[in-house]
């Protein structure tokens, strides 16, 4: 056990994937010597090689492009995407190849990769850099969706990309990768993708939410029990496929919803909990499901950014309501 | 600029033949096999029994020279006008056929072909092909990779990505660019400025050659080159093979819109196969007889393969959630039981 | 008023425009010489010249770019992209670019371009031709996103995409391309852009669709009047933004929805749709909102592609079901 | 390759001086002025008074050289690493700190200044240049368009995609790559293995030009060329423009991880200020006094700036709903409303 922040943790699940699979090959922009942006990639140049932990050009699409060509061969690449706002050039090989080759050639061939990109805002950043687009991937067939809110899962769930025999998208929220140290086992294990996980027990409302949204959701549902309100926080975990059984049970039990995300309300992971608790919990529900989103804007800049990301102040107002309803 | 050429249009021959006779008329068999698969294609589809069709005729000996230079483990990644190429390195007429059915199935070729299903997005899969190769030379396998695409692929985003990577990481990656002329109505002199696609290799620190696309020996020449580099680990090679399709962009192209009847017939005087029959014929390795049995049984061949992709049974229902993952996601099982409930629509 | 398809009633407003506007320009792959793979474009190259229907090379993200520099530059560009297959490599221009210029630029720059894009399956085409990705583009902030069904609609929407002063993301339904003519005014006229419209009334269930699903939503209504159940189908046309006023209207009058669309399921306009019902009109609900979607799979070659696409079997069902609820 | 340079390191001259002694002093006064914002904004942003900043200390030639040659009215579509260029076409640095202490207000140029709000997507903006100057073109304007770009943005699609068409439709763009040796960490050889990007422009049919980056004269010389070229309606020009910087990639880089503080110190020898200090000293052009003077009024200017921009008024709430279309749309008004019930997060 050791203790670790979310950067530190994905690092450690890094340094473990080389070391045990000489197939594990990390891909991306400045991953190498200088350890990534957000030095997620800290030392593993130096440990295991630049034929391990390859500095690519500055081309999204040509690095995931590659990156699928090699697991396709055999290589199990881990690609850094440097920030979700500049993986759009990559959507293309993402949905068109990466996501298709086990359909389009019935298992023959497939793609066993692992794309990382740290998303998401609150922390002022330049233009493009707190994108959360998530909902594009989520809605792209053929791939699994992730995001970790703590060090453990982190480890675990990126372990678990690792090992898994088909590509995933695998998203860091930006916010939390230096937010909180937790112990976590300096060995390897798995945390299972597709499995929500309740990281508050509440009995009056449940909040669903993932990723840096989960520790507003949990200062929220802090804040609410002072008003009596006794508020469950369910960390979703996985986008696609989403723990449908998990929000339903929570739904039904709880007769009331809030999810949380930060990014555009308009077809976004909000849209898609709303729609399965109203088609699976309907007459349980007590109040509508309320979604708290970011807007279908642009993420603002640092002067404005708080307007639009989710915090205390919108959380608490939505649960507020559920339960006046 | 002058393409390499070694075998003139008339048959007589620049310098020593790449291969021998006997080899000579094997690659003469699978020109014309390939040319038999084509015919019956556009006739099927226009019975109805396949879906639209890209010929590949005139470009016979760009896919068959450039793959006669290849290893039979080495990947190929080609678009949906290279079945000739596909085939001839291992994929089977009727998995090809059974694709243009809309059959997924026919994406998979036998186990050890290493050759991806046909690529249908222009441009993005020659950066697939870095990345076979790559992984190959990771694990130590001199296996190389080549990617097939046309001209108009040279404009995408993607192309340039593909080269400028196998250029920086030196990867064994061949591009093989057959210039038939034309991206549908587009001339290619609407596709760049440059003289010769060939111009853009030196861009990526990597060699490139231009060759007569309609020439077997010559593709194989070059080709040869190619891909002994690659295994070497002296890195990529970009070919631009000047060819035409004779036949129109697919079944539903009106190539009358946008060429001449007179630009066809020019190029079907440089026909591919022609060319190397003269050369047979001028070599001692040809008589009618030979041609006339090796026709016969290329086509009995693809009349077998037709039979074998037409006897596939239907999916079932369900099948389309099975095939999506490695094992179905809880999403792919809740539709699965959805599809159940209601049944599919026709 | 001359009878024409939804092809030439595009082709109209295309010629229209061309002739009224010299700031319009067309710009796309094989649309000039050829009148483009659809025929949409037929004739405008050899009626306005090549500089005003501008063939382009086969480079998606550069049409995008170049239109939208052009746009900002006082030139009306108006984009075809072959198949929605392939908007995919100018999804980043898009979304980074071409929906967030005047944002950036607080109004000091705009984009008023059109981005006209065939979609969706239902007619056994090959890998890439079938797309209904739809909902990307309606989660991407600073762009519309419109879908007519009717030749008339087609004519009219697309001359107000025209004249609107932002970008516009214009999806034309392949499979309705010449499956039904209707009279259709030779002159200019405008369709508001972010209305939705009854095109059928009913008193029991009200159906949400758009695009080629408009059509199998009627059937289905036909069918279902057979069986006693009144339909009422509304189609959307606009996806960003939503007429949530008319779907509300509709849900609380009926109390039972139905959403129909040929996309994938997660995340897609359908949960969009049951989003918005279930939030603002839950209490006059009598059965969950129910979604008929394409899977959450790759659109299925042919011989299984009636398997995904919703027809009047699933359409029925979903129905019954909540007249049954 | 050698690339084109006028004034040597030391401040003399080969051949004619592209400009007067006036202007040399304008553009002497114009890179010192930028040199100062660079300096004032890593100050401000250790004290947490600006977001993360991007510096050009060591590129002011390029840029102002290069702008020089520009018309007032041309398009400039440029970096978050072109300050001094965007600045030097109209831009103004009070916009400019703006957008760096988080207010999209920073985006907006004065109505009369054709520059677009710095790009932080790397590879996307150029094809932006080509239709800005395309639709010149077609008003019959004979505006031209620039694009400033780094080595890095050459391995984008984007990159291909734009040159390629600015060749095909031979749009009046100027590519001015500056060649700064570094993609963050990764240095040149690493983007490309082509010998020199300009290797890159006869793959479009477009003219190349290599020129010293940190060289004012040269910069003027060649891109008046091609600007002239681009409004003679003769088409585009690549130019690579070698150059450094000094500084790490933005100020939350730390630079010492991937080079060496003797390449840094070789690079400061051959700073563009200093070459043009001596010049001017050698053609009498130059006195303490003046650039005592200029130096000050310099920092003055940027002072004004900082006060200006930082006495901007916050946005209300809800005027990000404002932002995003023409008039707002109802899904605007509906979050709108939403945002004033609940109050927004800080
Ligand atoms: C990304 C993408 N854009 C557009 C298309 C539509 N399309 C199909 S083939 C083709 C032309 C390709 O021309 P070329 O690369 O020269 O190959 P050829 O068909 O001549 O063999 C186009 C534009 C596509 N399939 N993919
Ligand atoms: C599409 C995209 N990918 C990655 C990044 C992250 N990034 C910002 S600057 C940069 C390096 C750019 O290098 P270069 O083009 O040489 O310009 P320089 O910073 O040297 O001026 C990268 C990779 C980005 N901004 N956009
Ligand atoms: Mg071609
Ligand atoms: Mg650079």
């Amino acid at each position: 056990m050791t203790e670790l922040n979310l950067a530190q943790a994905i690092n450690s699940a890094l340094d473990l994937a080389l070391a045990n699979d000489q197939r594990v090959v990390l891909l991306g922009e400045d991953i190498g010597v200088t350890g990534g942006v957000f030095r997620v990639t800290d030392g593993l140049y130096q440990r295991y090689g630049g034929d391990r932990v390859i500095d690519a050009p500055v081309a999204e699409s040509g690095i995931v492009g590659a990156a699928f060509g090699m697991a396709i061969a055999g290589i199990r690449p881990i690609v850094e995407i440097q920030f979700l706002g500049f993986a759009y050039p990559a959507y293309d090989q993402i949905v068109s190849h990466v996501g298709r080759i086990r359909n389009r050639s019935n298992h023959r061939f497939s793609a066993p990769l692992v794309i990382r990109i740290p998303y998401g805002g609150g922390i002022g950043a330049a233009e493009h850099h707190s994108e959360s687009s998530e909902a594009i991937f989520a809605h792209t067939p053929g791939i699994k969706v992730v995001v970790p809110s703590t060090p453990y899962d982190a480890k675990g769930m990126l372990l678990a990309a690792i090992a898994d025999p088909d590509p995933v998208v695998f998203l860091e929220p930006i916010r939390l990768y230096r937010a909180v140290k937790q112990d976590v086992p300096d060995d390897e294990y798995l945390v299972p993708l597709g499995v929500a996980t309740t990281v508050r027990e509440g009995t009056d409302v449940s909040l669903f939410s993932y990723g840096s949204m989960v520790r507003e959701s949990r200062r929220a549902a802090e804040a609410l029990s002072g008003e009596g309100v006794s508020v469950e926080v369910i960390d979703l975990r996985s986008l696609a496929p989403l723990d449908e059984e998990a929000i339903v049970a929570a739904a039904r039990r709880t007769g009331r919803a809030v999810v949380v995300t930060e990014s555009p309300r308009t077809a976004g992971m909000a849209s898609e909990v709303a729609a399965v608790v109203q088609e699976r919990a309907l007459y349980s529900l007590l109040a509508p499901v309320e979604r708290v989103t970011g807007w279908d804007t642009v993420v603002p800049l640092k002067r404005t950014e708080h307007h639009h990301v989710p915090g205390l102040k919108r959380i608490s107002a939505a649960v507020r309501r559920v339960m006046e309803a | 600029m002058e393409p390499i050429r070694l075998l003139e249009v008339d048959g007589t021959l620049r310098g020593d033949p790449p291969v021998d006779l006997d080899e000579t008329r094997r690659l003469f068999t699978a020109m014309v096999t390939a040319r038999a698969y084509d015919s019956k294609c556009n006739a099927m589809q226009v019975q109805g029994r396949l879906a639209t069709y890209a010929s590949f005729e005139g470009q016979e000996a760009a896919q068959i020279g450039s793959i006669a230079a290849l290893r039979n483990d080495d990947w190929v990644v080609a678009t949906y006008r290279d079945a000739a190429a596909m085939w001839f390195q291992g994929y089977l007429w009727a998995n090809l056929l059974l694709g243009r059915m809309g059959d997924e199935r026919g994406g998979a070729p036998p186990e050890d072909v290493n050759v991806l299903p046909p690529s249908i997005t222009v441009g993005a899969h020659m950066i697939h092909a870095v990345g076979l190769g790559w992984a190959e030379s990771l694990q130590g396998s001199d296996r190389i990779a080549m990617a097939l695409f046309g001209d108009g692929a040279t404009s995408e985003g993607d192309f340039h990505e593909a080269m400028n990577f196998a250029g920086v990481f030196s990867t064994p990656t061949v591009f093989l660019c057959q210039n038939n002329g034309f991206a549908i109505s587009m001339p290619r002199q609407r596709q760049t400025a440059a003289e010769w696609l060939t111009n853009k290799a030196i861009g990526y620190g990597m060699p490139g050659v231009l060759v007569d696309g309609n020439d077997l020996f010559a593709m194989i020449g070059v080709t040869r080159d190619a891909v002994g580099r690659a295994r070497a680990g002296d890195g990529p090679t970009f070919i631009e093979a000047l060819t035409f399709r004779v036949g129109p962009h697919t079944t539903t192209d009106d190539a009358a819109r946008y060429r001449s009847d007179d630009l066809v017939e020019e190029w079907r005087r440089r026909d591919p196969i022609d060319r190397v029959r003269l050369y047979l014929q001028r070599s001692g390795g040809w008589d009618e007889a030979w041609e006339t049995e090796l026709a016969e049984s290329a086509r009995g061949a693809i009349e077998e393969a037709v039979t074998a992709a037409e006897s596939v049974d239907p999916f079932e229902p369900g099948a389309i959630f099975d095939r999506m993952y490695s094992t179905p996601t809880s999403a792919m099982d809740r539709q699965r039981a959805a599809l159940r409930r209601d049944g599919g629509d026709d």
